[in-house]
This record gives structure tokens, C-alpha cells and sequence, in this order.
């Protein structure tokens, strides 16, 4: 086969074009964040490919559409390795397709760089050539929160907290982490609610949290389930002294959904657009020319593991899907630091990204930063106001 | 103890709107037999429809649906028209499941191109407050749509039983000739019996739009339970499914307060099967027994 | 004594269908079953092919108690029927609706390829007794109403049953068939099988029955010979009318 | 006399029939050497995979006309049965299969026992519910199944490259798709296949000809969830990453129902001729239309298209039987002769 | 001799695109007359009704009602003419309650004491359409739901009948009432097309009998007559009548 590991590369594989092969959710579950990184991807190659390539050769990003599906994933970079011989995988979003993909790109020794898979079961499942762009695995999103509530004064700290998150290693995993960081400091779990994805009711859940009265609700939710879960807590009038939601609140259509509820609900971001890490503004600035609107999250995800793999590749000056380059470029990922979009990244020999996500509030209507001390742009309020 | 009645209360809001929800499925089973599986998906178009008249025009959700209703009810008779009528009858309950699924996935595939795979969401401010009594919330969204509901269902029952398209529905379903020959125009009437049915969903989409945030690919999570509530309430019976619906949404709420939210869902299979077990027929339906 | 019935009841909501029901047939006869539309004649059937329960009273069948055995058992246990309006497999060919009987249900014979036992011999066999062999590759729909009646009723003899039931074997049936099917319940009863046949067409009944039961109101009222029955005032009141 | 022959599914009848499994076989055999690349060999898997699932879905609604869109449940447990053995048991793989098909059978007969009791619309919609049932338990039973995280199962061939685990386990799927074929072929020439044809036509009728039909349509049911959880045992072990929703998906087992119709449920070849077309084109819908959702709307329409105008599938179109209902005994003239007009 | 009220020329027609079943038929009732069609099972008989009635186009011929050409009209159009049928088989609305199923036997009639009246007199024609007024159809006894559906026929007054088999699975006494109906209706000047298998009866009381095989009318002339033909009685009435 002409795709035998360690089969003679055709020579036209070291000129041309440097192909780098994608799969992605355009459609499905998963379409909106998919989108999103797929135009970070192209914001990046199309500022590579202005600076005039990488090693002197044209970028070209073979997109496939996976549908949100672990089989179509799979069969994807199955396809992109070894049809179409792609020099380069980028990976996929979400935690449900980072961890087949990987698997794909694993036995065949392919370097595996992704956006989106912060859930903490990626990283035990033994690959090595994995590294996640981004500023912490799932379970430490909230760490700054964690460590700003258990420094509070007694008397002020919240004793009771109820997390309510959907059945999603991601979206639990950030609610669990700051459970777990916040029981161990004494404040207790008063309702801890799991709710399948197909949940579209979410007034009982609500119903419970206001029985329990608690200072501090926690969702670990995407969008759908962020919005239904504020609305039914306005309904049954709960009013938490803060509430956090991961995901649902740092998309734009948010505010608008839930109406004037948003106003300092928390969240944290792993990105924001008023940072002036390396490349940060460019990126903006030539999302808006392409695409139009604002970049978010998402899309400076994608753009992040361009930038990795792009300075790897500069650093160890080869770009072939072959072992021993493909080993190389690993092994430089590894050991080095990158300056990012979202900030300076560094990994663990598992691949785990060792910074935190900031976290983000509604102040006023407009999203700010609040934590971490040095990169806030207004002070973290609290208790909210009711809603 | 107040939390189990906050749970039942909801519960049998909820259960209120399930009953809307099941009634068009009811409809064409019971007058057609037809399993209408693309139901959920014309409740989703239904609901972005509404979205964009809301968000374009500014309005209240509600002054969506004298655009909606109609428009759908005029659907419904396209549809059944071009594609039901087209069915063999011997093999009408089975065939039209399989082209309903595919109706519900071209639906889907339109909303996702034309709408994008986010979610979209209709919020009004009434939707987030709630009539508390000793204790107790009561959503006005819920309420709402209860009300809606029930007014829908009162309008579809009367059609249905008392009008002479009533009796004419029937009787077409049942012997298409005998119809015919009594002086009923047997294909303009299964075309009305059909655009009925979807008008329903128009009004359910409505309410939807305006309790939940929806994608294109939302009405999965709807077919089972909607398809459990017919069931359990009978295939075919209206008011058996209203019923059903109302019970299984009580069961619902108060299990989604003491247990959690899984069980609750698992609530609606579980009771399928046992009435599968304890009365194949369903507990409002199957008046008729087999002949032999 | 072949098949009796002690006492059957059933009732559909307000409606007595069958009511205290004792009927013994005539071993190795042509039973005739008459009576008004609406006396229960078709809900016994259904009682004794296990097809409706019973509220109350027995189907002894040699001795054999059958109340509530599930229709297949029934089958089994030698009694075959037909249906009032003709039931066949209208998309199996006329063959393959032979071949479904069973009287036996052992794995192995289950399993075993149908055209490699002698089943489909024996299918043949009946279907030239019917006079309809020359269209075993047909499928069922495509016979005639008259076609079909015929293969309905060699598709009962496939089981081999002792007793047969027949609901309305002449209705809808056109006056020449008729006389053949009449000609084939005699013979067919010559080699020893019990009949009871519903039906309205008087001549047949006369002109072919041995004994005859006469049913009102979910109960027989009279029984003999078919020109004794014809003279019973109860029978002319009750049935023939007029 | 024998005037009137038509296409009665007499599958070994023609030599045609006879040769057709060597000329479909000696393909079969030698693909995985000829495709040029992995990538066809693994696309080539999945395509005997969705057919062998077809076959075996074909063993209950061919025959019975029972159509089910729950059998993604029995893919599933089939899958999570073999993965949680091989993981959580440290069983060896291929007894974990068999013991994982086993146990869902076993479970299919309880299953089956209330599904059967309700026929045609009900069946397929409790069906419908078997599915989300089961992905609810598998989602929400987090210490056993690993929940929402998704379970990963170690390859059964840890010394092989991907590429020939790929062409491992073409030929393990091929080998059950011929089991499921030499199934239905030994079933449909049986007396059992009779009786379950029978059921599909007439379900009283058939009983009170001493079919006991419900023991037949559980064992229909049963042997057909066998086939489908040895195909999700396989597919776990060679894919390796289990999650819930998509393998307890409707769209499986839609798959199934789609190529099975397409083909032709009253062929023997019709589920496999149905696979051969949809999944291919499933993957060219995909990459054409991908960017959109149109791919989603593309499906729905041939599924539509199917249902209107090829119900009985592609096969039927070529063994149509001669139209022109009821056969006289003999002509109008034969019986007037000598009858005086 | 009165006018003629129904007339099929020379009717061709068949079902989908399978060869046709009327091959040629012509068939004409006049006002008062009843015209019996006997024939094998599968001749054609019923089809040649659904034709008269609408229910199916024929590919050629014509149909004719007091002259005018109706033919490819639909049955609620030739309703209004005055044209009514009852099928073969089974067909009321076995969902329905007999109440419901003989009221739609008025559909078309606005007017409520005329449909009150018709109420009463299809009750006392046949007590059980009385008796279960409010049962479900289609739990009743197959001889009883032949009377409902007669009496469904018998709600409006037509000035044309086509009749399918009405006596099948009657037990005597209702035969006797339908028959009696027949009559009743030939007197009222009604013209009445019959098919009967119950051949012999039939062609006793029709005044003229049609033959019909494969299709065709090969035989026609005065009912009795065609009743006592020996060789076409051993053909199509089957044996010799038991009295
Ligand atoms: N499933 C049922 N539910 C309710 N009533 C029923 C049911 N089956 C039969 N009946 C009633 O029981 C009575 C007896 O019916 P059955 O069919 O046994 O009569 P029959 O003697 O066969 O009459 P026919 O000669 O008209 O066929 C009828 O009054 C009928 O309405
Ligand atoms: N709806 C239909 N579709 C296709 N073929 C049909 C249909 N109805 C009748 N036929 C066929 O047309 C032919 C004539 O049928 P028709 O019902 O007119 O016969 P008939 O003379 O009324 O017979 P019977 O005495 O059995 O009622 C038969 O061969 C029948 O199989
Ligand atoms: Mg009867
Ligand atoms: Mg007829």
C-alpha cells in the first residue's frame, strides 16, 4: 500500500504546498463552536501564507466535515493521512471527537496539536503526541475563582453552593473542579444535579436549587441548557449571592437570551479579545476583515494551535508526515514554551497545558475580565444583583 | 414537602404542554393512521418561523401564528396530498414512519443550512417571572402554554367530534370508498384532517420558541417521549394522549425533584413498557378488538 | 365424542354474544351451526380456537380441556378453521401458504428445508384435491375470490385437522363453486374428519349436513337432523322467519 | 401445466442464484489487497459492517414486516458488552464477544416478549423508545459505562499497525455478513421462514394455523439482535472509542431500515445491495455537501424518494411479477360451449 | 316501456396498469326495473358498479344517467344525481357508531326532519340498527353490519341503486327483508342494478338477468327465463334448486 507505515514519501511530497488535514463539527451538535475554529484556522494560514508560508512553502487546510460524529472523525483523519497524505493534523473540537481522532493520528505517528479537548479523560488515555492549545484542561477553568472565593473573609465566603451540570466530560469536568477545590475549603455542596443532554426542562432542576437555598450556583453547561437553567432560577426566584455558568455566557448570543438576567454572572474565558498577547490584535483585526464579526473564543482556540505547530515547525525546520519529523516536531512542542494569543503555553508530559482561564462577568452589560489580578480590566462584583 | 409540590405543579404544567405537543401526533394516527414522526421537526420550524417573525418584526411571539397556522395548515395538506396519499394502504403505518423520517431529516437539514447549527431563542420578559402561591411558582411562561394548550385542545376535540369534517375525517379513514359514496370529497377532507394536525404544531412550536432554546437538531430529544405519550395513552385517542401526557408530565416533575433528571426522562420508557405489558393497546385506546 | 362445550359465556360490554353455550357435535359428521345474524355463531368459533377468551365454561376436545389455550395449541390439538370473509396470505405464493401449517414443532423440523421433506408433496396433493394445482407459483392475491376460498380451505387440511370449522364457506361464493365445495366437505368427511359449518345458505345446509345445531341469542335452541330442524317451531320463528 | 411462473423468492432456484455468491465472494476476498490505500480498506470494513447489520435487521422485518428502528440498541449493548468484558473483566476479546452477543440476546428474548405484543406503528415507536432507553442507562450509569466520557477499548491486535487492523477486521465483518446471509437463507427456506412470512401477511391467520406466533416473532427478533450485537462486539473492538450517543443513535438503525428497503427486504441480497449503495454515498453526501446541513436534507429525500417509488426495493424491480390480478379457471368461451347463446 | 335511467356502453376498465377487467360491457336499467348481473367470482361484476358509481374511471366507453354522460364523475357528483351503491364486503365505518354510520348515510341532506324521518324508517326495517344504535360498527356480527350499511343506502331516496351482494351473510330473514326492500323500490319507480351470487333468488324477482364472465355480457334476456335455462343453471347457479 502506498500508505504503509514508513513507505517511501513521493517526492512531490517534500515541494508543494504544506497540506494540513482538519476535521471539524461544520454541522451537527457541535457546528457552531466547529465554525468558529475553523475560521481561526484560516485566519491563520492566511497570515502564514502572507509572511510566505511555512519552511518557504504555501499552507492549504484540508477541511472534512465530521457531523459531530466519533465514527465520521475517525474515518476522516483516516482519510486525510493516508489519502490525501497531509503533512500536518490539526485537531477537531470537542472532547467526545478529540479523543478518536487521536487515536487515528497516534498509530499512524502523526503529530496531534487540538483546540477543544479539555476534558481530563483525553490526556489518560496514553498518547503521546497529543498536546492541547489552550490554557487549562477542563477541571482548572476555574481555578482563579476557586482561589479568590477561598481567600474571602469567613464571613463573606459562601457556605453553600449547588452545582447543576450536563452529562459532558467537559462541561462537568469545569463544574466538578470547582466543587472539589471549594468542599475542600468547607463550602458545602448543597444540590449536585447531572442532567442528560436531551434536557429541555429545566424548572424541577431550578426547583431543587431554590429548596436548598443556596449563596452559590454553579452550571457546568453549554448554551442551551446555560439559558434554560437561568431562566427557570429567575422563575422560581432563586437569587444566589454569584453564579457561574462555563461555556453558554461567553457567546454573544447570550445576553439576548436570557434578557437582562446576564448582568455579573461569571464564566470563565481562556481568551479575551482586549489581551495583548503575541498576535492577539493582528488575529482581531484580520478576523474582522475575513469573516466580519468579532472573533471569539473559538476561533482564537484554532488560531493558538496554529501558532504552536507553526513554531515548532520553524524551530526543527521539517514538515514531512514522516516518523522521524513528525518526532521531532513533538519532541520540540514538548519541551518549549509558545507564546499564544492566549498567552505563553507550556505542556506536561502528557500534553496537558499548565496556565488557567481567566474568568469573565457581565458588569454593566459589557463582558470584563475580572480574574486574574493582572490581566482584569474591572473588579469582580459580588454579591451579584438579583435578577 | 413544598419542593414535591413545586415538582408536582410544574409537572403538571409541563404535562399540559405535552399534551399540545402530542395531540397532532394523536390526530393522525387516530384519523389516519398515520405515525408522524417528522412531527417534532414541523414543531422546530414552527419555532424558528416564529423566531424570525419575532426578531425581524419585533412582536410578540403570539402574532406569529395567524402567519404560521395557516401556512402550516396549507403545508400539511401538501403534504399529505403529494406524499401520504401516495402510500400503500396495506402498508400505510409502517411506510409512512419511514417517509416521515425522512421528511423530519430534510427539515432538518433546511433549518441547519438556512438557520446555522446555534442555538436561537425567543425571550420575552414575561417568560422569566411567576405567579407564586404559599409557595409554590408558578411560571407565567408555563402557564401560558398550558393555557394555550388547553384552548388548542378544546378547538381540536370540538372539530373533531362534533363538526361534520369531524364525522367526514373519520369516515374517510376508515373505508376511503364507503366515503366517497356517501357524498364526502374523501381526498380534500384527509388533506384538511392532515393540515389540522400541523396546524397544532405551529401553535406547539409558538409556545416552544417561547419556553426553550432550540437548534435544528432538537426535535430528536421530542420524538421518544411524544411517541411514549401516545402510546401509553392509546394510539389514536386524543384525549387519551392528552391524559397520558398530563400524567407522565407529573410523573416527570416530581421524579426530576427527588431523583434526577435521567430517571425522570427514563419515567416516560418505563411506563411504555409496562403498558406494553399490562394493556398492549394503551390505556384510552383500542375500543376496538380484533376481528376475526 | 369430539368436541364439546360446557356452558360458554362471554359477553362484550352490555352485549350477551355467547350465553351459557352446551354443544356436543356429531363424531365423524357434517355439523351444520344456524342461526340468526348477531347470535353468536362466529364468537363461538373464536371461543374455541382459543381466539377469545371465555368468561366462563369449557372447549373439551377428547377429553381434552382447551378452554383458553392459545390459538396455536388449539391448531395443534387437530382443530382447523376458516375465517368468515376468506383469509389468506395475499403476498405468500399459493404454494408457500401451504406450507405454513404446523401440527408438529420440533426444532429440527422447523429448521429443515421446507422443499426437502416431503411437506410440499403433500401440499400438492391438496391443492389437486381443490382443483387448483396448476397455480402454486401464483400469488395468493392474484386469484379469484372463488380461488382463493379453495385455498384457504387446503391450507387448513395441510394440519391434517380431525375437525373443521367453517364460517360462511359459501359466502360470497358463486352457485357453481358452491356445489364443488359442498361435493369436496363430503368427501373429505367420507375419510373420517368432522365438520361444523356456519351458514346462512339454506340449501347447502340442508342438502349437506348430517346434524344440525340452531343458535339464538348465544345459545342453541334446537338440534337434529337438518329436516327435523327445518320443521321446529322455534327454529321458523327464531331463523327462517316469515 | 405449468403457464404461470413468477418471482417467488425461490432463492436457490436459478443458477443464477447459485453462482452469484462465488462471483460476489471472490471480489469480496480480494479487495482489502487491491484498494490502494487504508483509507478504502477501513471505508470497505464499515460498507460490510452496515451490511452485515442490514442482513441481520432483514432477519426480523423482511420476514415478519416487524420495522424496527431500535436496533441501534442492540449495536450498542453489543458494543458496550464486549468493551466493558475486555476492559472491566479483562476478558479476551473474542470471548467477550461472544459473550456480550449472547447476553443481549438473552436480552432481546425479554425485550422482544413486550415489543411483539404490539404490532405495526406501535412496535416501531417502542422500537424508537428502546433506543433513547438504552442510551439513557449507558449515559447515566457513569461507574460501569464511563457515561458521557465514552469508554475506550484497547486493540485486540496491539502488534499491528492500523492499516492492517483495518484489513483484519474487513475480513472478520465479512465473515459474519456471510453468517448472516447463510442465516436468512437457511431461515427463508424453512418451514420458521414460512411461518414468519406468514406473520408478515397475516398474524391471526397464521396463528389459528397453528403458528405460535409469538414465539416465532421473539426468536426472529432475538437471532436478529444476535447478528447486530456481534457487529457493535466488532465495531467496539476495532474502532476503540464508545460513546453513547452515537452508538445508541436512530440514525443506525435508520441505516439499516434505509438499505434494507432500498435493496429489497424480500431478497436475500437486497440488504447488502442496499448497503453497497447508501453507504458509499453516504460518505460522497458528506464530502460534497458537507459545509451544510444539506447533506442531513439529502438522505431525508432519497429515504422519501425509496419509500414513494421503489417500496418493495431494487430487487423487486427486476423480479416484478407479471401484473394482472386473478387467474380464471377457464376461459368465458370454454365454459359457454355448447351453451346456447 | 319507461325511460331508461342507467346505461354503461361499452365500458373498458381495469385497475393500475394489470390488463382490464370490463372488457366491452353494456349494461342498460330502466325506471322500475331491476337488473340482475350473475356471474363467476372475479368476472367483473363489481367492477362494472364502481364504474356506474364513479368510483372508478373507465379507460373507454361511456356511462350514461337519463341520458346525460356522467361518466368519469366523481361519486359525489352522481350522489347528487340521485345515485347511490352499496358496496361488496364490508364497509361501514367500523370506528363509528351505527348511529354515526347511518347519519353519514344523509350526509349530504341539510334538512334534519328529513333525515329524522328516513331515522325511523331504516330503525324499523331492521330492529338491530335500533337496538345498537350506539355500538361501535365494527363490533357487530358480519350479518349485521349488512344491515347497517343497507339502511346507510336506504337514507336517501335514489332514483338509482346499485346493490353488491346485499343478501351476503344475511341470515334468511333479513335475505327476505332485503328483497322485499327491492321490490319495494322497483315500485317506486327506482331503477335497481343487482348482483347476487344468491343467483337463483335473485333472478326469481329481477326482470331482466345479465350473464357476465371475463368482463363481458354473454348471456341477457327475462330473468325467469334465464333461471330455468338447465345447461346455464349447471354452469353459473350451480345444482338444481332444494325445496
Ligand atoms: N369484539 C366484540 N365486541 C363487542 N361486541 C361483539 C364483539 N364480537 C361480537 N360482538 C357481538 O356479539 C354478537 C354475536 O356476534 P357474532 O359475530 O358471534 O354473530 P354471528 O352469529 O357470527 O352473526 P353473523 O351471522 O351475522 O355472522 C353480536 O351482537 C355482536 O355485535
Ligand atoms: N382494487 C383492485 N385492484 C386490482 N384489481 C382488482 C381490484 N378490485 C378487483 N380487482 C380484480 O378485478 C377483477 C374483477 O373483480 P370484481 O370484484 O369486479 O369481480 P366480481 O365479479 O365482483 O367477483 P365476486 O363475485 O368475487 O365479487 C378480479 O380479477 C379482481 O382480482
Ligand atoms: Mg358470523
Ligand atoms: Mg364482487
Amino acid at each position: 500500500k502506498t500508505d504503509e507505515p514508513g513507505a517511501a514519501q513521493p517526492p512531490g511530497q517534500q515541494q508543494g504546498p504544506v497540506k494540513i488535514g482538519i476535521s471539524l463539527p461544520l454541522t451537527g451538535d457541535f457546528s457552531e463552536p466547529g465554525k468558529g475554529i475553523q475560521e481561526g484556522y484560516q485566519v491563520w494560514a492566511d497570515q502564514v501564507n502572507a509572511k510566505g508560508g511555512l519552511l518557504g512553502r504555501k499552507v492549504e487546510l484540508i477541511f472534512r466535515d465530521d457531523a459531530s460524529d466519533p465514527n465520521r472523525v475517525s474515518s476522516d483523519y483516516e482519510s486525510l493521512i493516508t489519502q490525501d497524505k497531509v503533512n500536518l493534523v490539526f485537531g477537531p473540537f470537542s472532547s467526545r471527537l478529540v479523543i478518536p481522532a487521536a487515536k487515528v493520528a497516534e498509530s499512524y505517528g502523526m503529530l496531534f496539536v487540538e483546540p477543544a479537548g479539555a476534558a481530563a479523560e483525553v490526556f489518560e488515555q496514553g498518547f503521546t503526541r497529543l498536546f492541547y492549545a489552550a490554557p487549562a484542561i477542563a477541571g482548572d477553568h476555574y481555578n482563579y475563582l476557586a482561589d479568590y472565593l477561598v481567600k474571602l473573609p469567613a464571613d463573606q465566603r459562601p457556605r453553600t453552593a449547588a452545582y447543576a451540570s450536563l452529562d459532558d466530560p467537559f462541561a462537568q469536568g469545569t463544574a466538578y473542579g470547582l466543587r472539589d477545590k471549594l468542599a475542600a475549603a468547607g463550602v458545602k455542596t448543597v444540590v449536585d444535579e447531572v442532567y442528560p443532554p436531551e434536557t429541555t426542562d429545566f424548572a424541577p432542576i431550578a426547583a431543587k436549587i431554590a429548596a436548598a437555598k443556596p449563596d452559590l450556583v454553579v452550571g457546568g453547561t453549554q448554551f442551551e441548557d446555560s439559558v434554560g437553567l437561568v431562566r427557570a432560577l429567575q422563575e422560581l426566584k432563586v437569587q444566589p449571592r454569584l453564579a457561574a455558568f462555563s461555556t453558554g455566557p461567553t457567546l454573544a448570543e447570550f445576553p439576548a437570551a436570557v434578557k437582562g438576567a446576564a448582568e455579573h454572572i461569571l464564566s470563565p474565558v481562556g481568551w479575551s479579545a482586549t489581551a495583548t498577547f503575541t498576535g492577539n490584535q493582528e488575529m482581531i483585526k484580520r478576523y474582522k476583515e475575513m469573516f466580519g464579526g468579532d472573533a471569539n473564543e473559538d476561533a482564537a482556540n484554532g488560531y493558538t494551535v496554529g501558532q504552536v505547530v507553526e513554531a515548532a515547525v520553524n524551530a526543527v525546520k521539517c514538515v514531512d508526515p514522516t516518523k522521524e519529523c513528525q518526532d521531532k516536531l513533538t519532541q520540540h512542542i514538548r519541551q518549549g514554551t509558545f507564546d499564544t494569543v492566549v498567552g505563553p503555553l507550556s505542556f506536561d508530559d502528557k500534553g496537558r497545558p499548565e496556565q488557567a482561564h481567566m474568568i469573565q462577568q457581565y458588569v454593566k452589560g459589557k463582558i470584563e475580565i475580572v480574574l486574574p489580578e493582572q490581566a482584569k480590566t474591572a473588579d469582580l462584583v459580588y454579591p451579584k444583583q438579583d435578577w | 414537602m413544598s419542593l414535591l409540590l413545586q415538582g408536582l405543579a410544574l409537572g403538571a404544567l409541563t404535562g399540559g404542554l405535552y399534551a399540545l405537543l402530542a395531540s397532532g401526533l394523536s390526530l393522525y394516527f387516530g384519523v389516519m393512521r398515520v405515525v408522524m414522526v417528522a412531527h417534532p421537526a414541523f414543531l422546530f420550524l414552527a419555532a424558528y418561523l416564529t423566531y424570525t417573525v419575532h426578531t425581524s418584526l419585533g412582536v410578540d411571539p403570539f402574532l406569529a401564528l395567524p402567519l404560521t397556522v395557516p401556512l402550516f395548515f396549507w403545508l400539511g395538506v401538501a403534504v399529505q396530498r403529494l406524499l401520504i396519499a401516495r402510500l400503500a394502504p396495506d402498508s400505510l403505518a409502517m411506510m409512512s414512519v419511514l417517509l416521515t423520517f425522512g421528511i423530519a431529516l430534510v427539515i432538518e437539514g433546511l433549518l441547519g443550512t438556512f438557520y446555522t447549527g446555534s442555538y436561537k431563542s425567543v425571550s420575552m420578559d414575561y417568560a422569566t417571572r411567576s405567579l407564586t402561591i404559599g409557595g409554590v411558582h408558578l411560571p407565567y411562561d408555563k402557564i401560558i402554554a398550558f393555557g394555550v394548550a388547553a384552548l388548542t385542545l378544546a378547538v381540536l376535540f370540538a372539530v373533531l367530534v362534533k363538526s361534520r369534517f369531524g364525522q367526514a375525517l373519520r369516515a374517510t379513514v376508515q373505508h376511503r370508498e364507503a366515503a366517497r359514496l356517501v357524498g364526502i370529497r374523501t381526498e380534500r377532507v384527509a388533506g384538511y384532517g392532515f393540515g389540522a394536525g400541523l396546524a397544532t404544531a405551529a401553535v406547539g412550536g409558538t409556545v416552544l420558541a417561547l419556553i426553550t432554546p432550540f437548534f435544528p437538531a432538537s426535535h430528536w430529544v421530542w420524538i421518544g417521549k411524544l411517541m411514549a405519550i401516545i402510546v401509553v395513552g392509546g394510539l389514536g385517542s386524543v384525549i387519551g394522549a392528552a391524559l397520558a401526557a398530563v400524567l407522565l408530565g407529573v410523573v416527570e416533575g416530581v421524579v426530576l425533584v427527588t431523583v434526577d433528571a435521567t430517571w425522570a426522562t427514563m419515567m416516560f420508557y418505563v411506563f411504555l413498557f409496562l403498558t406494553l405489558l399490562a394493556r398492549p393497546q394503551g390505556f384510552f385506546g383500542g375500543r376496538l378488538a380484533h376481528r376475526f | 365424542m369430539s368436541l364439546r362445550t360446557e356452558g360458554l359465556t362471554k359477553s362484550f360490554g352490555g352485549v350477551l354474544a355467547v350465553n351459557g353455550a352446551s354443544v356436543e357435535l356429531r363424531d365423524g359428521k357434517i355439523n351444520g351451526l344456524i342461526g340468526p345474524n348477531g347470535s353468536g355463531k362466529t364468537t363461538f368459533f373464536n371461543i374455541v380456537t382459543g381466539m377469545i377468551k371465555p368468561d366462563s365454561g369449557r372447549v373439551l376436545y377428547r377429553d381434552r380441556d382447551l378452554t383458553r389455550h392459545s390459538p396455536h395449541r388449539v391448531a395443534h390439538a387437530g382443530i382447523g378453521r376458516t375465517f368468515q370473509l376468506c383469509r389468506i396470505f395475499p403476498r405468500l405464493s399459493v404454494l408457500e401458504n401451504m406450507l405454513v401449517a404446523v401440527r408438529r414443532t420440533r426444532l429440527r423440523e422447523l429448521l429443515a428445508g421446507l422443499r426437502d421433506t416431503g411437506e410440499v408433496e403433500r401440499a400438492r396433493h391438496w391443492l389437486r384435491r381443490m382443483g387448483i394445482e396448476h397455480l402454486e407459483d401464483a400469488e395468493a392475491r392474484d386469484l379469484s375470490y372463488g380461488q382463493q376460498k379453495l385455498l384457504e380451505l387446503a391450507a387448513v387440511l395441510m394440519a391434517e385437522p380431525d375437525l373443521v370449522l367453517l364460517d360462511e364457506p359459501a359466502g360470497g361464493v358463486n352457485p357453481a363453486l358452491i356445489d364443488r365445495i359442498i361435493h369436496l366437505v363430503r368427501d373429505l368427511n367420507a375419510e373420517g374428519r368432522t365438520f361444523l359449518v356456519v351458514e346462512h345458505n339454506m340449501d347447502m345446509v340442508m342438502g349437506m349436513c348430517d346434524h344440525v345445531i340452531v343458535f339464538d341469542r348465544g345459545a342453541p335452541i334446537a338440534e337434529g337432523p337438518p329436516g327435523l330442524v327445518r320443521e321446529d317451531p322455534r327454529v321458523l320463528e327464531a331463523y327462517l322467519g316469515v | 401445466m405449468r403457464t404461470v411462473s413468477r418471482g417467488l423468492p425461490r432463492l436457490l432456484a436459478g443458477t443464477v442464484s447459485r453462482g452469484l455468491p462465488l462471483l460476489l465472494a471472490a471480489p469480496a476476498i480480494a479487495y482489502p489487497w487491491l484498494a490502494p490505500n487504508y483509507y478504502l480498506v477501513y471505508a470497505g470494513a464499515l460498507t460490510v459492517m452496515y451490511a452485515a447489520m442490514a442482513t441481520s435487521w432483514n432477519l426480523l422485518g423482511g420476514f415478519t414486516g416487524y420495522v424496527s428502528l431500535g436496533h441501534s440498541a442492540f449495536f450498542g449493548l453489543g458494543a458496550y458488552g464486549t468493551g466493558l468484558l475486555v476492559v472491566r473483566l479483562h476478558v479476551p476479546w473474542a470471548l467477550a464477544l461472544a459473550l456480550s452477543a449472547l447476553l443481549v440476546t438473552v436480552f432481546a428474548v425479554g425485550v422482544g416478549i413486550a415489543a411483539v405484543r404490539v404490532r405495526g406503528a406501535s412496535f416501531v415507536i417502542v422500537s424508537i423508545a428502546l433506543v433513547s432507553m438504552m442510551n439513557l442507562i449507558v449515559q447515566g450509569w457513569r461507574s460501569l459505562t464511563g457515561g458521557s466520557t465514552g469508554l475506550q477499548v484497547p486493540s485486540p491486535f496491539p502488534g499491528l499497525h492500523r492499516g492492517q487492523t483495518h484489513m483484519v477486521f474487513f475480513y472478520l465483518f465479512l465473515a459474519l455478513l456471510v453468517v448472516a446471509l447463510l442465516s436468512w437463507w437457511y431461515v427463508s427456506r424453512s418451514r420458521f421462514g414460512a411461518g414468519l412470512r406468514a406473520i408478515r401477511e397475516d398474524e391471526d391467520k397464521a396463528e389459528s394455523l397453528g403458528v405460535p406466533t409469538g414465539a416465532y416473532k421473539v426468536a426472529a427478533f432475538a437471532l436478529s439482535a444476535l447478528f447486530v450485537a456481534l457487529a457493535g462486539g466488532l465495531y467496539a473492538l476495532w474502532f476503540g472509542s464508545l460513546d453513547p450517543i452515537f452508538v445508541f443513535s436512530i440514525l443506525i438503525a435508520s441505516y439499516m431500515v434505509l438499505m434494507s428497503l432500498l435493496g429489497g427486504v424480500r431478497h436475500l441480497y437486497g440488504p447488502l445491495l442496499g448497503a453497497l449503495i447508501v453507504a458509499p454515498a453516504g460518505e460522497y453526501f458528506l464530502i460534497a455537501l458537507g459545509e451544510t446541513q444539506i447533506h442531513l436534507t439529502a438522505t431525508g429525500l432519497v429515504l422519501v424518494l425509496v419509500v414513494l417509488f421503489m417500496p418493495d426495493g431494487i430487487l423487486a424491480r427486476f423480479t416484478r411479477r407479471r401484473a394482472g390480478p386473478s387467474i380464471p379457471d377457464e376461459t368465458a368461451d370454454q365454459r359457454l360451449e355448447g351453451v346456447a347463446p | 316501456m319507461s325511460e331508461t335511467v342507467l346505461t354503461l356502453e361499452d365500458v373498458v376498465a381495469g385497475y393500475g396498469r394489470a390488463a382490464p377487467v370490463l372488457r366491452g360491457l353494456s349494461v342498460t336499467v330502466r325506471a322500475g326495473e331491476v337488473v340482475c348481473l350473475v356471474g363467476p367470482n372475479g368476472a367483473g361484476k363489481s367492477t362494472a358498479l364502481k364504474v356506474a358509481s364513479g368510483l372508478l374511471t373507465p379507460r373507454s366507453g361511456r356511462v350514461l344517467l337519463s341520458g346525460q354522460d356522467v361518466t368519469g364523475l366523481s361519486p359525489q357528483r352522481l350522489l347528487a344525481l340521485g345515485l347511490a351503491h352499496v358496496l361488496q364486503g364490508h364497509s361501514v365505518f367500523r370506528e363509528m357508531t351505527v348511529a354515526e354510520n347511518v347519519r353519514l348515510g344523509g350526509f349530504t341532506v341539510r334538512d334534519h326532519s328529513r333525515l329524522n324521518a328516513r331515522i325511523a324508517a331504516v330503525k324499523e326495517l331492521f330492529p338491530v340498527v335500533g337496538e345498537r344504535w350506539g355500538s361501535m360498527a365494527g363490533l357487530l356480527s358480519g350479518g349485521q353490519q349488512k344491515q347497517v350499511e343497507f339502511a346507510r343506502a336506504l337514507m336517501l331516496e335514489p332514483r338509482v341503486v346499485l346493490l353488491d351482494e346485499p343478501s351476503m351473510g344475511l341470515d334468511p330473514r333479513n335475505t327476505q327483508v332485503v328483497f322485499e326492500q327491492i321490490d319495494l323500490m322497483r315500485r317506486a319507480g327506482v331503477a335497481v342494478l343487482l348482483v347476487e351470487q344468491n343467483a337463483r333468488r335473485a333472478l326469481e324477482m329481477a326482470d331482466v338477468g345479465c350473464v357476465l364472465d371475463l368482463g363481458r355480457v354473454h348471456i341477457s334476456g327475462v330473468a325467469r327465463e334465464l333461471a330455468a335455462d338447465p345447461r346455464l343453471g349447471r354452469l353459473y347457479l350451480g345444482g338444481a334448486p332444494a325445496t
